[in-house]
């Protein structure tokens, strides 16, 4: 994922490269997301036949403090982002560390609601909803996992050698990354917790 | 890197040509890597092909178990659809684009390598199904005869209709193999059309504005966004299958309430933009071929370019005609059906492009144009036969039956093989420096052309006739033997075309004859480069002033809209051969890096374990697989980048 | 070699003004499905479409980018929607 | 069908399915009911549409390559394109597309609806077999769907495992069997006979030797074969005859847990195996592959899994004479 390209230094769109091709893989991930939540919506109307319904298990303010963290962690990685480009490396340091530490947060969170829900007898081969339930979090927990090891690999990066080294992953695309989690946690909170 | 390489093998500081193969990031060779092993898996899936149709030859015949023939299908069909096609697709796509629009190599070098090594790890995870998954009757169910090397493949046709490919009715591990490959190949292709289309766009030479790229790089590109905006939907189908088979998910069990019919929304939203994938590039490639050999510019090129995002966005529209025996509405049929036929209008346009292409044109017969005129009559016939089973009610009477064989044949093999081959023709002296010998050009493509209408068209027949696909077994009674027959036989002429195939291509690597520089009076920015291309592509990156630059170069335009040739075909050919010899000091490639294959490598032992779940081995192999895949990525951020 | 970075003032303070107008979206929504935990999705799918908008919008700044990014990104939304609808027409829930 | 339409048809028959000459029973063109002939008047004229389109783009073809290239020694001029081409060879294809469209979404609607005062019977398709249930006389006819003629049939069909597709090639077209979803398929039959179907989904390894055989009958014959399915069979009481040793057999080898016999051995619960009361009334046996001979019986007691591979009928290991018996006793079973 180096941002350098052959010997050509301009852009025939005026886009950079990295910018270019992470804007595409986001565009695929949100075709991704948007047909995870439609496979959880396709099989809503099923999930009030099972003993264990949406409503009964769900805790709403958990979650909406876990979604909250995830929504500051979109905060911190931007601000990260804000001091990489007026070259304050150390600002910039902090605050992806802080990105990383309020992801594992909201990961922990998610962890926690998993451990709840198979005491409670919802598992993934439980029920449709256990099924559904755990597919959609589950592999959005996964994308929240990789941007923090991201994240952290990315700010041991910056700390161990001086500023103007040119590591591969950039701030920005991780930047867009993990605001593609974020935005799409926001979607996956409102269809699956909030909407009856 | 200062090295004045003759060809592109010779690297003098690589230590070895296979240590280069494994490290290389140069696109020709990817490229060239990407058709190599595309053709290998062409010879194996054709070889399934013909145990199939010599099976098929007559009535009740026991050459092959039910088991054994539901797996050879099976994997024939993922071997011709994604390790064939798919590989000689982005194969052609990564050597020449970067060629065409006048850069020296794709936007991410490495990535390119990734792509291709992830491929090469998918294929052979996917053909491991043969030595390693096995299938076992459905619970309950008995099987008489012990199984042996076919018999225990993945056996659930190409599409793994739910829930008979689930785990109650196809248990044993095959299946996950079938399906974990394809999500490895899927990332696979993503990876290429993200990098394709980052080139596409950015890396254009100067004055190379969008509405100059050639046609093919135009079809590369809409190939590039099917495949970005189709993936993810087999990804997340291809997921909720290994949930379901591995952590007893409920997709798809009826019992608890799941949809079988949900597998074939998610599989058809991607198996139709797939279809198109696989025919765009070759559309690319015959409209680079037809107006080089009828010495004039390409008919309608605007209009060329639109019907190819035509296609490319209806493609995303249709996918329920797949479907129409399923229990979806009148409605819903009824708009699929009518959707399916506006498709065909695009077709159309280009169909038509090119023939308008061929009049007054002074035509030149070689080998490369007879497989273009050819592909064209086969794509028509396939084309009309698509169009008769976009009819609602005659596909009733059609769907699952060897008509749909008959047609999605001509398409791919009438239409698809026949343009990769005039693609192989018309190319080969860019890759190798030597022309593909005609004569034996011809007679490959005329036995090739018999076998293929003597296999297909029968089967349009078999089809009507209630001869329905995927049967291992037809009886005598239902007098359908002839055409069986006659199909086989067609199928042999085959074999016979491709082995000659190999022996033009064996012999002209050695003896073909000689091309130093733009054999066929080229059009397109490819053939600006000595032959074989040297490893930076252009010594000076070209300055594009008109679509079809090269052309224009060479030739002036009289009063009378005719081509006048400058005569500056020898002063051209003597500058560009002796860049090669010029310092390319101030040319700067990227270096080699061994991190994409380490990735590469990393998958299949991830996919092993999971097969191989909840043995001690799968921990092993699991172990191996996360340690060499966190080697590779973190190797590679950390490499340096131009060194 | 690096593109050059064009923007060079320092606009964290515009980012935290935008993120606590999120957070109250947020406090909002779950405050409306407390309070009246009525079951009228619109609102709360408005109210995340909004979050979503101002976060690709400025936190992604999308809106200042070129045309051509903003086509990709939108064109992932085109392609996504016709499923949705056809797999809600399939199970006759429309 | 004009005299005229006929050589017609022929002519193009000839071209295009040279094999039809002998009859396959399969043949979907060949229709003996409203729907499959409603189909095939669609399919015709499409075909030639077809063929058409066909015969103009390959002249268009060749003129291209031998007639009109340009013969003058100099380059040949550089056409770039011509709108009025491109809008011509847009809207024909549309006004051909529409064309085709009307007629297919009329024909795809009236197929799709209900008839009214149709029988209804149940068609339940599980792994390679179906299995038709008759509703209102409680009796099932497992292979064998037997219809009167002229008479609309709806038929509800299911499926017990995977998806299977039920089609007669005659009557009308196929349509999927999803389990727990109920799909309709409407058939109506001209003329008495025997029509072969065969599932159209590949539903795993004997699906080629999933079929059926629909008998079309005439009324009077259809309301006595009913009678005749409703009635139970006798148990044969002397022990002296080989058909009271199958008894024997059929008892204790087991055959009870899967297959019942009305009047022999009641069972209130589904079981997996097909209803044997009326076993020797039908031409064909398991799954409609074998014909019913004892040859065929005997290969099919001795190892079903050879004859049908992956089915749910184990190895039996009977001896040679328990076999004889239990076909004498099966032969019985009218």
């Amino acid at each position: 994922m180096s941002n350098f390209s052959t010997t050509q230094d301009h852009e025939s769109t005026g886009i950079s490269n990295q910018k270019l091709a992470m804007w595409l893989f986001l565009s695929s991930e949100v075709v991704f997301f948007a047909a995870l939540i439609s496979i959880y919506l396709f099989y809503k109307r099923l999930f009030a036949l099972g003993d264990l319904t949406p409503e009964g298990l769900f805790d709403i303010p958990f979650t909406s403090v876990t979604s909250f963290v995830l929504l500051m962690s979109s905060l911190t990685m931007v601000l990260s982002h804000n001091y990489y480009e007026i070259k304050d490396y150390e600002k910039s340091k902090i605050w992806i560390f802080a990105t990383a530490f309020l992801g594992t947060v909201f990961v922990s969170g998610q962890i926690y609601e998993y451990t709840e829900f198979i005491q409670s007898g919802l598992t993934i081969s439980s029920s449709i909803f256990g099924t559904a339930f755990f597919f959609v979090t589950g592999i959005h927990g996964l994308h929240v996992v990789i941007g923090v090891v991201l994240l952290i690999a990315t700010g041991s990066q910056m700390g161990i050698s001086n500023s103007n080294r040119i590591y591969s992953l950039s701030i920005e695309s991780l930047a867009l990354y993990w605001h593609c989690i974020d935005i799409v946690w926001i979607v996956i909170f409102t269809a699956v917790y909030l909407i009856p | 890197m200062k090295t004045k390489s003759k060809t592109i093998y010779k690297r003098p500081n690589q230590k070895s040509k296979f240590f280069d193969l494994l490290t290389t990031v140069d696109h020709k060779k990817i490229g060239i890597m990407y058709l190599y092993t595309g053709f290998v898996f062409f010879l194996v899936g054709g070889l399934e092909a013909l145990l199939i149709r010599i099976h098929l030859a007559q009535a009740e015949s026991t050459f092959l178990s039910a088991a054994e023939y539901n797996s050879l299908f099976t994997v024939h069909g993922f071997t011709m659809v994604f390790l064939f096609f798919m590989a000689v697709n982005s194969g052609f796509g990564n050597y020449l684009v970067p060629l065409m629009i006048g850069a020296r190599d794709v936007a991410f070098p490495r990535m390119n390598a990734l792509s291709y090594w992830i491929y090469f790890f998918g294929a052979v995870f996917i053909h491991s199904t043969l030595f390693i998954g096995n299938t076992a009757p459905p619970e309950g169910g008995y099987l008489s005869e012990e199984s042996n090397l076919f018999s225990n493949a993945v056996a659930g046709g190409w599409f793994l209709y739910q829930p008979n490919a689930g785990i109650q009715f196809s248990p044993g591990t095959a299946t996950d193999i079938g399906v974990i490959g394809i999500i490895f190949l899927g990332v696979a292709s993503l990876i290429s059309a993200i990098n394709l289309t980052v080139t596409t766009f950015n890396l254009r030479a100067k004055g190379l504005t969008l509405m100059k790229l050639p046609v093919y790089v135009w079809m590369t590109q809409v190939v590039s966004f099917l495949l970005i905006f189709s993936l993810p939907f087999i990804t997340i189908a291809l997921f909720t299958v290994v949930v379901d088979r591995q952590f007893g998910g409920n997709f798809y069990n009826v019992a608890m309430g799941g949809d079988p019919i949900l597998w074939q929304h998610l599989f058809w939203l991607f198996g139709h933009p797939e279809v198109y994938i696989l025919i765009l590039p070759v559309f690319g490639m015959i409209s680079e071929i037809i107006p080089v050999f009828s010495r004039k510019p390409i008919f309608g090129y605007a209009t060329l370019v639109f019907a190819g995002f035509a296609i490319g966005f209806i493609g995303f529209g249709v996918w329920a005609h797949h479907m129409f025996s399923s229990s979806i509405q009148s409605l819903a049929q009824a708009g699929f059906g009518a959707a399916t036929m506006i498709i065909a209008i695009p077709t159309g346009i280009k169909i038509f492009n090119w023939i308008a292409t061929l009049w007054f044109g002074k035509r030149n017969l070689n080998v490369a144009m007879l497989f273009s005129i050819a592909f064209i009559i086969n794509f028509v016939i396939g084309g009309v036969s698509g169009v008769l089973h976009a009819v609602v009610p005659s596909d009733w009477q059609q769907t699952d039956t060897y008509f749909i064989i008959g047609h999605f044949h001509y398409v791919l093999v009438g239409g698809g093989l026949f343009g990769i081959f005039a693609g192989i023709y018309y190319w080969f002296p860019h890759v190798f420096g030597k022309k593909l010998d005609e004569k034996i050009g011809k007679i490959h493509f005329w036995i090739l052309f018999l076998g293929l209408h003597l296999t297909f068209l029968p089967q349009h027949w078999l089809g009507l006739q209630g001869m329905v696909r995927r049967t291992w077994w037809y009886d005598k009674g239902m007098n359908i033997e002839f055409w069986n027959l006659i199909s086989t036989i067609g199928s042999l002429i085959i074999l016979i075309s491709v082995l000659v195939f190999i022996l033009n291509w064996i012999y002209s690597k050695r003896m073909g004859e000689d091309t130093e520089f733009d054999p066929w009076d080229g059009r397109t920015l490819e053939w600006s480069t000595p032959l074989p291309p040297p490893e930076y592509n252009f010594y000076d990156i070209p300055k594009v002033k008109t679509k079809d630059e090269f052309w224009y170069r060479k030739y002036s335009v009289d009063k009378e809209d005719r081509s006048i040739s400058k005569g500056n075909h020898t002063e051209i050919k003597k500058y560009t051969l002796a860049t090669t010899l010029m310092d390319t000091s101030h040319i700067h490639l990227p270096s080699n890096s061994l991190f994409p294959f380490i990735t590469g490598l990393a998958l299949p032992f991830l996919g092993w374990s999971l097969i191989f779940r909840g043995s001690f081995t799968a921990v092993v192999l699991l172990l191996i697989g996360v340690l060499t895949l966190f080697i590779g990525i973190f190797g590679w951020t950390l490499e340096p980048e131009n060194e | 070699m690096m593109f050059q970075i064009k923007h060079e003032k320092d606009n964290s303070k515009k980012y935290i003004q935008i993120a606590i107008f999120l957070s109250i979206i947020t406090l909002f929504e779950v405050a409306l499905f407390y309070t009246t935990n009525f079951n009228l999705p619109a609102i709360l799918i408005i109210l995340s479409f909004i979050k979503f908008v101002i976060v690709v919008g400025f936190f992604m700044n999308l809106k200042f980018e070129k045309k051509l990014l903003k086509l990709f990104f939108l064109l992932g939304f085109v392609l996504s929607i016709p499923f949705i609808f056809i797999l809600f027409l399939e199970r006759n829930i429309i | 069908m004009t005299q005229k339409r006929q050589i017609w048809r022929y002519l193009f028959l000839f071209l295009f399915l040279l094999s039809c000459i002998e009859n396959a029973p399969m043949d979907s063109l060949d229709a003996q009911g409203p729907y499959a002939r409603e189909i095939n008047n669609l399919f015709w004229p499409i075909l030639y549409v077809g063929y058409t389109i066909f015969g103009i783009v390959l002249v268009l073809l060749i003129l291209g390559l031998f007639v009109f290239d340009d013969k003058t020694g100099k380059e040949p001029k550089n056409i770039e394109g011509s709108n009025l081409l491109e809008i011509i060879w847009t809207l024909v294809p549309i006004i051909i597309i529409v064309s085709i469209a009307i007629p297919t979404v009329k024909v795809t609607r009236d197929l799709l609806k209900t008839p009214e005062n149709a029988i209804e019977i149940e068609v339940i398709g599980q792994q390679w077999w179906f299995d038709f249930y008759y509703a209102d006389q409680q009796i099932s006819s497992p292979n064998l769907l037997v219809i009167p003629k002229n008479q609309d049939i709806s038929l509800k069909m299911t499926s017990k495992d995977v998806i299977h597709s039920f089609w007669v090639p005659k009557l009308n077209g196929k349509r999927y069997m999803v389990p727990n979803v109920d799909t309709y398929l409407n058939i109506k039959a001209e003329k008495e006979g025997l029509y072969w179907s065969q599932c159209g989904e590949f539903c795993g390894l004997s699906h080629a030797k999933m079929r059926a055989r629909v008998l079309v009958v005439s009324n009077e014959e259809y309301k006595s074969w009913l009678l005749n399915q409703t009635l139970a069979y006798e148990t044969n009481t002397n022990e002296g005859s080989s058909i009271y040793d199958g008894q024997l057999v059929f008892l204790n080898a087991g055959c009870t847990q899967c297959h019942e016999i009305k009047g022999f051995n009641e069972s209130n619960e589904a079981l997996l195996g097909p209803d044997l009361t009326h076993f020797a009334s039908r031409p064909m046996f398991a799954g409609s592959s074998l014909k019913l001979t004892r040859e065929n019986l005997e290969s099919w007691l001795v190892d079903p899994p050879i004859v049908k591979p992956g089915s749910y009928m184990p190895k039996l290991k009977l001896t040679e004479i328990e076999i004889s018996q239990l076909i004498d006793f099966l032969m019985e079973l009218r």
